[in-house]
């Protein structure tokens, strides 16, 4: 028993590391998406997280702290100095021009010497342990816990229902969408830290338009009305196409149908609390 | 208190304000009133700072208000409600009222994060007085349910509990009895007779001239963006131009 | 070589704004960023190769019958996985997010099908040569493409503009409860949109592909988010916003390649797409839409 | 009852350890190539020369009577997905080695992990540099374009008097990028000046705003990294934009592809390769005809790459007595893989240890000779 155990947990392991990331990301939307605002840009703040932590590992010799530290800090920099005219945009203009930024993130990646261009970065050590993703995102969940029973999180609340009656309670809207929005890239930085000490190597492709897309996906899919929706919906995303390998050249085009029957069946996401409590009534009736 | 002086706005070439001047005495029911597309709700998005003004000035007291960005205007001490109700429907009563508290919380982030006592405190004294302006309108056997399942009455209710909780020292109240039945309406004059009563100064955008003839003390008139009269209700009564504005309506 | 870069652009921009004219269509009028558009675009691609190869067709008799078999697609696409969504208390994301499944099940059911290698249209389906004006060479497709992008283009504006059905189709797209009110089936024009919207996409495939000789599952993908870029640019919804947007980055990606540096080409062209949206957030073409005040 | 359960369990395992030291034992090997996705384009024909050749091999009786059985996997060409499919070969399905990833970047991630575990990691189609200093289990017979480039650029500008050339190559992969790369030192070493330099991105349709770019230089040949379907109609739209020079291609360039699309346009393109269709040897033309019965379309590089792959493992494992201990028959076949020399599909084949890099030991790459191919009447004829 303790074989298959072992056997299990060394083939699944980086699986299990993977879901992990991916809730992470998905808890960086959420913040962002909880105030509101549609970003696509989540998946160059991963990029810039994994590079910067990456390179800091690699070319720097910085314990693993703190290259993970500098991961998280730089996106977030970043996310201040193009938040600060971007987040006027609303809606789907804030998402292309978030878009826009991921695509220029992606091809600097590509141009610049330091990170390898196309070819990446490659030799980075294995430094993740499973207990450093478990306790970032138990640190995380008891943030988003406290968050939201907080004037803060009521005021990200209020500006995603209503902005003009948000500013009218008094709340400075402006500086609470950059919070979330940097709050987010530092989530999405550590995250991309995080992947890129243990999966070896970090590459530009990881952070294009496609990635950005998944991220999203993740999160409406598992559903936003909590935090806890899109953490689900982004690990079934993550482990399905391993559950679907049986299919062989279909696995993806069953991923495909699945995720159009959610939406169809379950249209606020897979984590609709609403849906819950009214089986439970008709359970218990 | 406050004091609007020279108020103008275009959009494009039309003038929807001209050269707006009125003041708001302290602790009284003001009243805003005029035709359709006067320019009333125009106003009110000037002066909480949602539209900026082509020229002109207001001031809350000595503070001058034009060119703050509106939660600077609500910090200041003006607090308002929609004339198309804006509650956030996803909230509960008590989570809507204390959105409208945001200001007057005192802890941070890191209080929040690190479960200071600050935080507890904080809240519980919000959760407090959340409840109470919730009774002052009837509505805080409601506290916990979610807005969005409110009567149209009881939200528009709930709004003025919200504005309430920004502790405004003037009520900016957008046609209240707007889609209510008369029972309704004589419900509300009550309670806005009651929140003067506390000393809320009000100015109050009203269509149903009954109850801007009930409630206010003063009122002012606007007609194609211009102001025709203010005075007592009774001088606004037999005032020629605004029977003119009003013409074929009992005023 | 200036003249010849400006036609570069020219056909490079038809390209896109071929591509995005489908795209900003559906988003007008059902407000969803189709996602699968770059599927349909595949399918149309296929279709055509299949009618040329199997069939023995003309490629221009090909090319319409590819478009309605796209725009079936795109029907399909609509009823089954948009549909149900309609008049429901979703995420208003839901719609774009069944999409990508919609995508991910059409392109991998044809990698599937057909198989990941690259297909291609057989030899002499089009003539290849190349005329030369003046110092500006240029070829029959090249010409072809530019013409049936602006003429499509003219004639969905001709549509839109002049006929009762355009009247109510731009209707639905102001407001599709109103309409409702006003006896427009709405459910009706939601129908033609997709339809006529696919079918688009699937005439781009069809153009794109003979020009480039590669069919294969994913051909759709890399214009996807070049199409985005098109429909923000030119104003979501906007017919001639879509032209005008594609001409743009036509000329911004080829201008960049022919003085700046091919290294950034994409980071010039986003960069702008970026600045543009921060000078004019709707948009080159877009109504500001200010949400009800 | 305790005891029973034991007593069967000890007579399950004692039955698993005979079958697996009998005679005709089932050898695994595992495949890890991108299979769905984008990617799929080069990761099915490598799936079908493993599959030709294991079925040949098993044919013919096998290995020392043992069966070949391959375990074939999606990667995807996701990184995670590579390491995924490298944990279950390896934990789950114990294999012996395993070819793959089709994808060079894929291979950074994952090759860390068979390395580790010490399990032979064999690739076919990763052409940059550094992937065999990624430790001492990892092979690969897949050419470097290091050994390629040099010879090609000599020929190229010893057939057409080069004086100076024009580069264009695909920026954003690891392959048409790792080519450019040596194209650039190759160039620098052989004292041939550039013109300009130009690149595009995948997914590109229109080149003609870089060519015309080049055309103004006046270049007397285009050097080009790009995959086959780029390669052909960047040479056609050269073309039609009046450009008359030759091309000089990379790795990419060798496909049946190129002519499918460019046909007599790509006249005159000189590329070098391990391995051309058109290879006279008697072992490639019974390749070709057995993957064209099979398979219904002609093989390319990738599907020949991966063809003598196999039987190179093959070779090795013939000099490997089994143990039915994993660990040790694992770590035979890698001791028996460096001395293997065959005469596959490619040509003569052995492998080469990769140069030593600091502190790190490294495994081995392809010594072939290159062979130089010049595009004549829509086919690749042999120049050297």
């Amino acid at each position: 028993m303790t074989d298959d155990l072992q056997v299990f947990w060394a083939t699944y392991n980086t699986l299990v590391y993977t879901v992990g990331v991916h809730a992470m990301l998905a808890l960086s939307i959420y913040l962002t998406l909880s105030c509101g605002l549609l970003s696509l840009g989540n998946a160059a703040f991963m990029g810039i997280g994994a590079y910067t932590a990456a390179l800091a590992t690699l070319r720097l010799g910085l314990p693993f702290g703190e290259a993970l530290a500098l991961g998280g800090l730089l996106p977030g920099l970043v996310a201040l100095v193009i938040g600060i005219p971007t987040l006027r945009l609303s809606g789907v203009y804030l998402a292309m021009a978030t878009l826009g930024f991921g695509e220029v993130v992606r091809v600097v990646f590509l141009n610049l010497e330091i990170t390898g261009g196309s070819m990446g970065l490659n030799g980075i050590p294995m430094k993740t342990q499973l207990w450093h993703i478990v306790a970032i995102l138990v640190v995380l969940v008891y943030g988003f816990v406290r968050l939201r029973r907080s004037k803060i999180g009521r005021a990200f609340e209020a500006i995603k229902e209503d902005e003009t009656a948000a500013k009218a309670m008094g709340i400075n809207t402006t500086s609470y969408k950059l919070l979330a929005f940097v709050l987010g890239a530092i989530i999405a930085g550590v995250a991309g830290g995080l992947n890129a000490h243990f999966t070896f190597f970090v590459s530009p492709r990881e952070y294009g338009f496609d990635p950005a897309v998944d991220i999203l996906t993740g999160a409406i899919f598992g559903g936003t009305g909590s935090f806890v929706g899109p953490m689900v919906g982004s690990a079934i995303l993550a482990i399905l196409p391993e559950l679907l390998r049986f299919l062989k050249a279909f696995r993806l085009a069953v991923n495909g149908l699945i995720l159009i029957l959610v939406v169809i069946y379950l249209p606020n996401g897979i984590w609709d609390r609403k849906l819950f409590a009214r089986l439970r009534r008709k359970g218990s009736a | 208190m406050l004091r609007i002086n020279g108020l103008t706005k275009q959009f494009g070439g039309l003038r929807v304000l001209d050269e707006v001047s009125f003041q708001v005495p302290e602790g009284i029911i003001y009243g805003l009133i005029g035709p359709n597309g006067a320019g009333k709700t125009t106003l009110f998005n000037l002066i909480t700072g949602i539209l900026k003004s082509n020229t002109g000035t207001v001031h809350l007291g000595d503070e001058l208000l034009t060119g703050l960005p509106p939660h600077r205007v609500t910090q200041a001490g003006i607090g308002r409600t929609f004339q198309n109700i804006r509650i956030f429907r996803e909230m509960t009563l008590l989570e809507n009222v204390m959105v409208g508290m945001h200001d007057h919380l005192r802890y941070g982030l890191a209080g929040t994060l690190l479960a200071l006592p600050s935080h507890r405190r904080e809240e519980k004294r919000g959760r407090e007085r959340a409840r109470e302006l919730l009774s002052w309108l009837s509505l805080d056997t409601k506290a916990t349910i979610e807005a969005g399942s409110l009567s149209y009455g009881e939200q528009r209710k709930l709004e003025l509990a919200r504005a309430l909780a920004t502790e405004p020292k003037v009520l900016l109240i957008d046609e209240p009895a707007a889609g209510m039945n008369p029972a309704e309406t004589e419900e509300l004059m009550g309670e806005i007779t009651c929140i003067s009563r506390r000393g809320y100064t009000i100015l109050l955008i009203e269509h149903d001239m009954r109850l801007v003839m009930g409630l206010c003390q003063r009122i002012a008139v606007l007609n194609f963006g211009v102001l025709i009269a203010e005075g007592a209700p009774a001088e606004i009564r037999c005032n020629p131009e605004v029977v003119e504005a009003y013409l074929g309506k009992d005023v | 070589m200036i003249a010849q870069q400006l036609i570069n652009a020219l056909t490079l921009g038809s390209v896109y704004a071929l591509f995005a004219l489908g795209f900003t269509l559906v988003f007008g009028v059902l407000e969803v960023i189709n996602l699968a558009h770059g599927a349909v675009f595949m399918a149309g691609a296929y279709a055509a190769l299949l009618l040329v190869t199997k069939a023995n067709l003309n490629i221009w008799v090909a090319l319409p019958l590819a478009m309605l078999a796209s725009g079936a697609l795109g029907l399909l696409i609509d009823q089954i996985v948009l549909k149900p969504l309609r008049g429901r208390r979703a995420h208003h994301l839901m719609p774009m997010i069944a999409t990508i499944g919609a995508a991910t099940l059409i392109t991998n059911a044809a990698q599937g099908i057909f198989g990941a290698e690259t297909s291609r249209f057989p030899l002499g389906t089009i003539p290849e040569e190349s005329f030369q004006i003046g110092t500006i060479r240029i070829t029959e497709l090249q010409i072809a493409i530019v013409i049936i992008s602006f003429l499509l283009m003219l004639l969905l504006m001709v549509i839109l503009k002049k006929t009762r059905l355009g009247k109510a189709v731009r209707a639905v797209a102001e407001n599709p409860q109103t309409s409702y009110l006003l006896g427009i089936n709405v459910e009706g024009v939601f129908r033609l949109v997709s339809f006529t919207a696919a079918a688009l996409g699937g005439g781009a495939g069809v153009l794109i592909g003979l020009s480039f000789n590669a069919i294969f599952p994913f051909m759709g993908q890399p214009l996807m988010p070049k199409g985005i870029a098109v429909i923000i640019l030119g104003g979501m919804g906007d017919v001639r916003g879509a032209m005008v947007g594609g001409l743009f980055l036509g000329v911004a990606e080829v201008m960049s390649v022919a003085y700046l540096s091919s290294d950034y080409r994409d980071a010039v062209a986003f960069g702008l797409l970026f600045l543009i949206l921060l000078v004019r957030p709707s948009g080159l073409f877009g109504r500001v839409l200010e949400r009800k005040a | 009852m305790k005891k029973v359960i034991i007593g069967a369990l000890c007579g399950l395992v004692a039955a698993f350890a005979v079958a697996t030291t009998a005679p005709a034992a089932e050898i695994k090997l595992g495949v890890a190539a991108a299979l769905t996705g984008p990617v799929a384009k080069y990761g099915v024909p490598i799936r079908n020369g493993f599959t030709l050749a294991s079925e040949e091999v098993n044919a013919k009786g096998g290995v020392n009577g043992n069966k070949l059985v391959l375990v074939i996997e999606d990667e995807q060409a996701k990184k995670e997905e590579a390491i995924n499919v490298f944990k279950k070969l390896i934990f789950q399905d114990k294999v012996f080695a395993i070819f793959g990833p089709t994808l060079s970047n894929s291979a950074f991630a994952a090759d860390p992990i068979a390395n580790q575990a010490k399990v032979v990691v064999f690739a076919t189609s990763n052409t940059v540099n550094g992937i065999t200093d990624m430790g001492p289990w990892v092979f690969r017979n897949s050419i470097m374009e290091a050994d390629v480039l040099p010879v090609t650029v000599r020929e190229a500008v010893k057939k057409f008097g080069i004086k100076k050339v024009a580069v264009l190559y695909g920026n954003d992969d690891a392959f048409t990028k790792g080519g450019y790369d040596v194209f650039k030192v190759v160039l620098e070493t052989q004292k041939i000046p550039v013109t300009n330099t130009e690149t595009f991105a995948k997914g590109d349709v229109d080149f003609r705003a870089q060519l015309t770019k080049i055309k103004a230089q006046n270049p007397d040949a285009i050097v080009c990294s790009a995959l086959a379907e780029e390669a052909a109609n960047i040479i056609l739209q050269a073309r039609n934009l009046g450009i008359t020079t030759p091309f000089v291609g990379g790795n990419g360039f060798n496909s049946a592809k190129l002519f499918e699309i460019a046909k007599a346009a790509a006249d005159n393109t000189i590329i070098g390769g391990p391995w051309a269709a058109e290879s006279v040897s008697a072992r490639n033309k019974a390749f070709v005809a057995a993957y064209t019965k099979k398979y219904g379309a002609e093989p390319d590089q990738f599907a020949a790459q991966a063809y003598d792959a196999l039987y190179i493992v093959a070779e090795a494992l013939k000099a490997v007595k089994l143990s039915g201990n994993l660990e040790k028959d694992r770590q035979s076949l890698r001791d028996a893989l460096p001395s293997v020399k065959i005469e596959g599909a490619t040509g003569p084949f052995t492998f080469r240890k990769a140069p030593a890099k600091a502190g790190v030991e490294t495994g081995y790459d392809a010594q072939q000779d290159a062979h130089i191919f010049i595009a004549k009447g829509g086919k690749f004829v042999l120049m050297k």
